[in-house]
């Protein structure tokens, strides 16, 4: 069993090489490949001895190192004319992935140092949301000024005049011509005269307050309708005047 | 006490990471002590927060000790954690005010005037309390009615809903000849 | 500093409630002040906790400054929490190396120097939020590339990634026959 646990520990290939490597305190430059070929097929042997799963990986490199050795075994061509070939190792290529490997596994062992070092040392756990929370009562209109509340409605209402050359085509009631006609029948309706003020609803869009007021002055410009304040700043009181510029 | 170095810094260690108060007895407990010893650290260690220069405390609190922060420092704290709440989006602005000065307002109404769907915004407005439903508009569907909070008229200091400037006022600046000129040529 | 004690104190409850260490910038932000005489505060709080009897200490750690308790009392602390952080893989570290060293870079690179499939460690990393998005690399497939995050700093305890050793010290480190033997014997 002990020997299962450790099979479970390479990660990969190059690190079963490298174990193989520093069991045998081999010489990185220079493996004895064709030992170290047996060790890592007696290995992968194991592996499937004890059921475990031999990843493609591993065969790969099984694949690899068996080229590595049959290339080693092949008699050098004495051709110095090869120039290329000659003093080509075929296990450099793996020596150089070994020894990237080896760097990354070397910082990784560092950072495990670092790590238990860092796991001794506790910070507070805080609840973010719980400290927020003891500011929970803060005020969503902070900042915001009533003239701010007030611009806000003008530019929506400008926007909605904006609008308007669209809305025109569709609310023909508010033209001035309408708006005389029932401003007249409102008064003519009321004999003792009426606000100001009351002639326009509350609901009463920008524009309708536009023509409502262009409306009343038509009206008296034309002499139909009497505006009457008794003092500055005071209501204003509308009455209807008759043809004849009487009070009807 | 010959050893209280030692396990006052222990004792500190552990009230850091306390999610909650420790008790005298949990903490005798861990610290392998006496009840006794660990009051005695513990006034040790709230006499080393009273120092001045120190932004702790150690608080009881639910049958156990804990340490906080410094309530003189609550505004920095604040500080801290601000940025998380937003300031009103124009969107929720424009429609809080719609709703100020007409309410009693349906949602439809309000969509009416600003020419957008507003359900996420109206959400949004009373969530942060500064809206209410104030009731149910006769008529079909029985659609609530929108309405500011008291939360609103505190934050602008009003007494009531009158006190709200007269938007005619608006109005009447808009019908100022040289406004109205501008805007005739914008058309 | 005539102002120190009492910013002392805000700068100690600021570091207490962070949940993230906080960068001298922010702290003088917060605190008004410059940084250098966020630097000196720093200080003098580091002095603080350095006198004995005390549990904590001012930890300099991925770009900024954290209140941590101090290793010696770990044991305690364990005793009052069973400890929540699980420590890492060695599949999990390798990879993490490389990262580190190699950012930003893809899966299928980390996989040419491991030698093996990494597609389950690096989610692994992704969920514990030790590894980012960075980017997607140009190029077929437009992969995408990894770095690693500011909690990677923080769980190793790293001021920054310059603080990580050169790995070609370790290269030197390999050719040298002893430091081979004694990594052998260490098995």
């Amino acid at each position: 069993m002990g020997y299962k646990i450790k099979l479970d520990i390479f990660e990969g290939p190059f690190d079963l090489l490298f174990h193989l490597i520093e069991k045998n305190e081999i010489d990185i430059y220079d493996i004895p490949i064709a030992e170290i070929t047996r060790q890592y097929l007696d290995y992968l042997y194991a592996m499937e001895q004890l059921d475990l799963e031999i990843t493609s990986e591993f065969l790969v490199m099984a694949a690899t190192l068996l080229s590595i050795k049959a290339k080693m075994l092949l008699p050098r061509q004495p051709q110095e004319d090869a120039e290329e070939e000659e003093g080509v190792d075929p296990r450099e290529e793996l020596v150089e992935r070994l020894l990237e490997y080896k760097k990354y596994k070397q910082v990784a062992g560092y950072l495990e140092r670092r790590e238990k070092e860092a796991a001794k040392v506790y910070p507070r756990e805080i609840n973010v949301e719980e400290v927020a929370a003891a500011f929970a009562d803060d005020n969503p209109l902070e900042g915001v000024e009533l003239t701010d509340l007030l611009d806000a409605l003008v530019q929506v209402m400008a926007r909605v005049k904006e609008k308007e050359p669209f809305a025109r085509i569709t609310r023909e009631e508010i033209t001035i011509r309408d708006k005389v006609v029932q401003i007249q029948q409102e008064l003519n309706r009321r004999k003792n005269g009426m606000l100001f003020s009351e002639l326009f609803s509350k609901q009463a869009s920008r524009v309708e307050i536009v023509v409502t007021f262009l409306a009343l002055l038509e009206l008296m410009r034309l002499g139909k309708v009497l505006a009457r304040q008794s003092r500055n700043f005071g209501d204003i009181y509308l009455y209807a005047l008759d043809a004849d510029g009487g009070e009807a | 006490m010959l050893f209280s170095e030692e396990l006052l810094g222990a004792m500190e260690c552990l009230l850091f990471v306390a999610h909650e108060p420790l008790s005298v007895k949990r903490l005798a407990e861990i610290l392998e002590l006496k009840e006794a010893e660990v009051e005695e650290l513990l006034d040790m260690l709230s006499g080393e927060y009273e120092k001045s220069g120190r932004g702790i405390q150690l608080v009881e609190v639910a049958g156990g000790y804990q340490v906080c922060t410094r309530p003189e420092f609550a505004a920095y704290v604040e500080k801290l954690y601000k940025p998380q709440t937003q300031a009103l989006s124009r969107a929720a602005l424009e429609t809080l005010a719609i709703i100020a000065y007409k309410q009693p307002i349906t949602r439809a109404e309000v969509e009416q005037i600003r020419g957008v769907k507003v359900d996420g915004v109206i959400n949004t407005l009373m969530e942060k309390g500064l809206l209410e439903e104030v009731g149910r508009k006769e008529g079909p569907g029985r659609p609530i009615l929108y309405g500011t909070s008291n939360k609103f008229l505190q934050h602008f200091g009003l007494k009531s809903l009158d006190e709200l400037p007269d938007p005619e006022d608006f109005v009447a600046e808009a019908g100022d000849a040289e406004t109205a000129v501008e805007e005739g040529e914008s058309r």
